[in-house]
């Protein structure tokens, strides 16, 4: 297609103006771009009535597996309150987030701009986070992070209408840090992937862990998302001298990290402790044998011994024929954050959720145990999980409690 | 340099491993594009396929599994090359990005149907039995399915360098590589040898694809990992030559394993580091088959 | 030197046939009518456009335009000079991180940051065009990729300058007379005004004799050199310029999205791009921007509604317009009977 | 006839054993006329891409102007004056008859940096001039996929022309023309000025004897005789060369469009 076709300029002049009739056609709701606030705030539902809520999850791309899990969660607690939070009908728009921002602002900005919704729920990829933290602020309608785990989302990018129902990167990795420490555990390497979520786990764990009197034996940041091959960096964990390794891995490099550890005989001379997601839902099955004996710390394990647990798992087993896993747990928690919002609320609109949100208090029904906002993200009990064979199925036991952690 | 070397047995020879497989699956590729122009960006979307088959004949649990996973994959690959050549025969005269264009357009499709098949979670394969373990290597625990990927690798790469230099077909390959159109005009009809190369071509990705299971699993995206990495293979070693697959496949190989053990902080750029540095060397490859393509 | 004189033939020559030469003075202002108002209506129809379009039309808008002036910045090295870049998003993400820290460190004023932008956009394409235009074909897809890659590796990797993964947020508002412009319709009108100069600066320099040039040399690059051109400096201007246009799309980029991340320099943009280029046609400029409407509208618009087949309809989009569309939508536009100018043209 | 524009000294072009061109040494004096004959697989077409840098050279020197352009680029030789036109017809076959020659002409009219249309009116104007020279004014917006071979043949005049030379290699610019297109083309050649220095390479000789000043004959890439136009007609040597080629007939009149060329 390199030859020109100098002499057809004119046609694309027409061309160019059925376009214009097209998108003139797809613009037909609209009533103009230069108003005030009319992006939303405005919309959605009657008093009494309903309320929309735009569930924003991939479905497609590599986190796909993730926002399955979330729209479970979300559905399951909107099937066990009958459709409804805090008394209003719930009509849930579904839009697919993708792997990147690219797809992830549009995503949102299309909700916020015509889905006419209430409140956002749902981004799992942190830089997604970010990028619509602040329109969202603008459009003045609440966005509820279920997964999204940098530090920023809540901190530098924060503002009134940006809440968490996760976790933060450091978090998680801070309690394993202490842990260590105080088990005299040591000397430890550090791996995780080279991009912001690895970053922030590194610099978390590594800060805790030497706070309380641990010993770093190295740190690398392996390359992301085109690492199949741990081996490399193996070998330089083992010429370290180190007793430990922690490591922060999600998904595919999760499930190939955990397999080539026990492959190449790490699995026996050095334990493996990682962030919780290392071997968190379908990557576990993947991981088979080669995951038991792994410690992990998080929010959340189907394990946890409290009546909301076994009443969650059982009801979400019957639901989807699997276990939960904490991706459902945090859309879970963020419908049921929402009930309890909604429940004081006189009329629908994003500020008047956004201001009820701060009124919410303590969660005391959530299948992780109960737990607070705390900077507008949860400070809750983290735990120390061990993967372990339960009546045929690979679990991530639950040890002990770490105690209570709120954003580092 | 004795210790260095002990140091870095477990690298250089997973280097070998990652090599032997990159060559499976570059040569086809490099043949392919010597020979047609046709620069094809579904060969990495066909080693899913044969990820996935890997998968479903549950290759791990038995030999049964594994060799049928193979055969089924062999038998893909040739029937995909087929249709891939007959869709890129109205093609031919057109320049080299439609092709692409359309193969990449495949290789979108190949990938959404198999996660509308498989799911999108992560699946691993075991090695199949007895290769399923590790053994020690030098004091270091090294997996056997690698060290026999390494085998078969090698071998594979003998059979083709064998027929590509020794036979008649090798001798027609290798000509229409050099001049398309004398080949041609000696009345060999071109579209038959553009079936088969493509078939052969699209078979050994498959066949890599379930070769490469019990190292790589099978998940989403990996197919655009696969296809850059052999991408990168067959440019350092010269579009169009069997050598410069070898080379860069062994090349590549050890850039991923012992580059990256031996510069971690460097390793998210030495693949690409690697490419551009040979390109300003040699601007066609270490091998090229081919004088022009304009 | 004039070797025979040409006075008194010239005048002949032309008068002989009208159809040669310079268009007279009727048939140049048939042109301007007949090109011109068109162009002229849709510039007001665009124009026009925040005051009846809602806020999400307004902002797709302004994606588009912006999508297309990146395709037609990859066009000038496609189309016009016969390169196709598989990296040339690295040279629209230089230009988005750019703006976008010009932004947050010193000043949002327009047009700073998108001029910014577009002149390390440039150096970017000084630095590393020298290395891709020595090759051709294949291979300078293949350095092109690899040079995409390396900087897309580094926008991930120099997290304490571009925020790494997690993107490069809390960009403000741009600011036109201290004044920041928050509302869709505003930031529209400032993205379109900036596209159309920058179309207007791709379509002179396709237009000039360095046009005419480039596209000698996408036709028989030998015989350029016989006629005492030399390629390589050619392309390397042409890559170094079509670097700035795509480091201006970036800029706006930053201005309208408010963050920037390393995909925007990745190969999934590279690779939409250069769809957008050749599903609208290579080589004709206006082509490359009904290319980029048809992706960003796949993409971004209907995409997240089909519960995760973005990619599926994307591929088929792939298949069906290489056959169905072998030149483009330019090419479609071409099958239209009775629409060849039969004036003389000067590109 | 004063200075020498074109020196060849020792020029030698060799593929492994096969030496197409073989220790030639030529002067061309400034606004000389001067034809090289031969019979095919003499070099002619190789001496001429070694004159205008497309091949290197494998030793000897070429000189320009007093200049030593052995080791100079193809377009830097172009740019001091050195046009050619091909024995293969080598345009740019999408674009216009206009637009192939304006090609050449914006490099001498020093309007290519000029975004503006306007600014190269100068180079336009050339254009004209020279296709109404050539016999091609009416296919000025003609692309050039639909002209007649001989119709590319005063292109390719056109063009060489439009660059401007000091030194003007035509190879075999005759082949394919019409006896009428051909007598125009040595009428337009005969009146270029005698700042332009001709080196032709034809076929046929009708058109070699009403151009010619002087003549070099090429024998297996070597240099048989250097001389004026009867001294080679009646060179002994020359004749034996032909006959030994088998080629008795090239001192007959015959169209030269049947000649293929070996090079």
């Amino acid at each position: 297609m390199s030859m020109a076709q100098g002499s057809s300029r004119r046609n694309g002049t027409r061309l160019g103006v059925g376009l214009l009739a097209l998108t003139l056609t797809a613009a037909c709701g609209g009533g103009g771009s230069l108003g005030g606030d009319e992006g939303g705030g405005e919309g959605g539902g009657e008093a009494g009535g309903t309320v929309t809520v735009g569930l924003v999850i991939p479905q497609a791309g590599v986190y796909t597996p993730l926002g399955e899990d979330m729209q479970q969660g979300w559905d399951l607690y909107l099937d066990q309150h009958d459709g409804q939070l805090g008394g209003y009908e719930v009509e849930t728009v579904v839009a697919d987030e993708g792997e990147s921002p690219d797809t992830g602002v549009p995503a949102v900005q299309r909700l916020l701009t015509e889905g006419e919704v209430d409140a956002l729920v749902g981004i799992v990829n942190s830089a997604t986070a970010l990028g619509v933290a602040e329109q969202v602020a603008e459009a003045q309608i609440p966005l509820i992070v279920a997964n999204a785990g940098a530090e920023a989302v809540t901190k530098d990018a924060g503002n009134p209408y940006v809440w968490r129902t996760s976790f933060t990167n450091a978090q998680v990795a801070a309690a394993m840090g202490e842990h260590l420490a105080a088990e005299g555990v040591g000397p430890v390497y550090v791996m995780a992937p080279d991009y912001a979520a690895g970053q922030e786990v590194v610099a978390g764990f590594t800060e805790a862990y030497e706070a309380a009197g641990g010993t770093v034996a190295g740190q690398t940041l392996t390359p992301f998302g085109s690492t199949q091959d741990f081996q490399p960096f193996l070998s330089n964990v083992q010429s370290s001298g180190a007793e430990a390794v922690f490591v922060f891995y999600a998904g595919g490099e999760a499930v190939s990290f955990v397999q080539q550890y026990d492959a190449f005989g790490l699995k026996d001379s050095t334990p493996l402790y990682g962030s919780g997601f290392l071997t968190e839902g379908s990557v576990l099955d993947a991981q088979g044998e080669s995951a038991v004996g792994v410690r992990t710390s998080l929010h959340y394990s189907t394990e946890i011994d409290n009546p909301a647990n076994t009443e969650f798992v059982a009801a979400y087993q019957e639901a989807y024929g699997e276990l939960p896993t904490t991706y459902a747990v945090q859309a879970y928690d963020a419908a049921n954050v929402l009930d309890s919002a909604l429940e004081g609320v006189e009329e629908v609109s994003g500020q008047a959720i956004a201001e009820a949100l701060e009124t919410v208090g303590e969660i005391d029904d959530s299948p992780r145990g109960p737990w607070t906002f705390n900077g507008q993200t949860p400070e809750q009990t983290m735990y120390l999980r061990e993967v372990a064979e339960v009546d045929g199925t690979l679990r991530n036991t639950v040890v002990t409690d770490l105690g209570v952690f709120a954003q580092p | 340099m004795a210790g260095w070397f002990d140091a870095n047995l477990v690298s250089i020879l997973n280097g070998f491993a990652i090599g032997s497989l990159l060559f499976i699956l570059a040569v086809g590729l490099s043949i392919v594009f010597g020979m047609m122009d046709v620069l094809n960006l579904a060969h990495g979307a066909f080693f899913l396929v044969g990820s996935y088959l890997a998968v479903s004949f549950v290759a791990g649990v038995s030999w049964g599994g594994f060799l049928a996973a193979l055969a089924v994959a062999a038998l893909f690959g040739l029937l995909a090359g087929g249709v891939l050549s007959g869709m890129t025969e109205p093609l031919a005269r057109r320049p080299i990005l439609d092709q692409a264009l359309l193969t990449l357009g495949i290789s979108l499709i190949v990938a959404e149907v198999l996660s509308i098949i498989y799911g999108n979670n992560v699946r691993s394969v075991p090695g199949p039995p007895g290769l399923d373990g590790s053994v020690q290597v030098a004091g270091s625990t090294y997996p056997t399915y690698r060290l026999m990927l390494i085998a078969v690798g090698l071998l594979l790469a003998l059979v083709v360098w064998l027929v590509v230099e020794r036979t008649s077909i090798g001798a027609l390959v290798r000509a229409s590589v050099a001049d398309r159109e004398m080949v041609s005009a000696m009345g060999i009809d071109n579209r038959k040898v553009k079936f088969a190369v493509l078939g052969i071509g699209s078979m050994l990705a498959a066949v890599a694809g379930v070769l490469g299971a019990p190292v790589y699993g099978a998940r989403p995206g990996l197919d655009k990992t696969i296809l850059i990495l052999a991408l990168v293979v067959v440019v350092i070693g010269g579009l169009g030559s069997v050598r410069g697959a070898l080379i860069g496949a062994l090349v590549i190989g050890q850039v991923e394993s012992l580059g990256r053990a031996l510069l971690p902080e460097l390793a998210s750029f030495i693949l690409f580091g690697t490419l551009a540095l040979v390109l300003i060397i040699r601007p066609r490859g270490l091998f090229a088959g081919k004088v022009a393509h304009s | 030197m004039s070797v025979v004189p040409d006075s008194s033939t010239d005048a002949s020559g032309v008068g002989a046939d009208p159809r040669t030469g310079p268009a007279p003075g009727p048939s140049r202002a048939a042109r301007l009518a007949t090109r011109g108002i068109p162009l002229l209506v849709l510039l007001v129809l665009l124009a026009s456009a925040p005051l009846f379009a809602a806020p999400f039309t307004a902002n797709t808008l302004s994606r588009i335009l912006i999508f297309a002036l990146f395709a037609v910045s990859l066009d000038l090295l496609v189309g016009i000079t016969g390169l196709p870049s598989l990296g040339h998003a690295a040279y629209f993400g230089v230009g988005a991180y750019t703006a976008g820290l010009v932004s947050i460190h010193w000043t949002s004023a327009a047009p700073v940051p998108v001029l910014l932008a577009a002149a390390v956009g440039a150096l970017a394409a000084v630095a590393t065009g020298w290395l891709a235009v020595r090759s051709g074909g294949v291979y300078f897809l293949m350095l092109t990729l690899a040079i995409g890659e390396l900087v897309h590796q580094l926008a991930q990797s120099l997290s304490s300058v571009t925020g790494g993964s997690n993107g490069l947020f809390g960009i403000p508002s741009v600011r036109i007379g201290g004044e920041p412009l928050t509302l869709a319709g505003y930031v529209y009108w400032y993205v379109l005004a900036v596209a159309v100069l920058g179309f207007l600066g791709l379509w002179l320099v396709a237009r000039s004799p360095f046009g005419a040039t480039l596209r000698g040399i996408r036709d028989n690059e030998p015989r350029m050199r016989s006629l005492g051109y030399s390629p390589f400096r050619y392309k390397y201007l042409a890559f170094v310029v079509a670097g700035g246009f795509a480091g201006l799309a970036g800029g706006l980029f930053a201005a309208l999205v408010r963050i920037v991340n390393p995909s925007d320099a990745g190969f999934t943009t590279s690779a939409l791009i250069l769809l957008a280029v050749v599903l609208g046609g290579a080589g004709t400029l206006w082509g490359p921007v009904l290319g980029a409407a048809v992706v960003v509208l796949v993409r971004d618009t209907f995409g997240p509604q089909l519960d995760g087949h973005g990619p599926l309809l994307l591929g088929v989009v792939f298949v069906v317009a290489v056959y169905v569309l072998p030149r483009g939508f330019a090419g479609l536009a071409g099958l239209v009977p009775g629409r060849r100018r039969s004036t003389g043209g000067t590109a | 006839m004063s200075t020498t524009l074109l020196s060849l000294s020792g020029v030698s072009r060799h593929y492994g054993a096969l030496r197409a061109v073989d220790d030639v040494s030529i002067d061309v004096p400034a606004g000389a006329r001067h034809a090289l004959i031969g019979p095919n697989g003499a070099g002619k077409s190789t001496l001429f891409k070694l004159v205008t840098g497309s091949m290197p050279v494998s030793a000897g020197t070429v000189t320009l102007d007093g200049t030593d352009i052995t080791q100079l680029p193809e377009h830097q030789r172009a740019r001091r004056g050195v046009s050619q036109t091909l024995q293969h017809s080598s345009l740019f076959l999408s674009q216009s008859v206009q637009d192939n020659v304006l090609l050449a002409a914006q490099r001498q009219h020093r309007s290519r940096r000029s975004l503006l249309p306007r600014r190269q009116a100068a180079a336009r104007d050339r254009v004209r001039g020279l296709l109404v020279d050539v016999g091609l004014e009416a296919r000025a917006d003609t692309p050039v996929a639909a002209l007649s071979h001989g119709e590319r043949r005063q292109l390719e005049v056109a063009i060489a022309l439009a660059c401007e030379p000091k030194l003007l290699l035509l190879d075999e610019p005759a082949a394919g023309m019409s006896p009428a297109e051909s007598s125009r083309l040595v009428g337009l050649l005969q009146s270029l000025p005698a700042s332009v220095t001709l080196v032709i390479v034809e076929h046929d000789l009708d058109v070699v004897f009403a151009l010619a000043t002087s003549v070099t004959v090429l024998h297996l890439g070597q240099v048989l005789l250097t001389g004026s136009p009867d001294e080679v007609r009646a060179s002994a040597a020359v004749q034996e060369a032909y006959l030994g080629t088998g080629r008795e007939a090239l001192f007959l009149d015959h169209p030269g469009s049947t000649q293929m060329e070996v090079s």
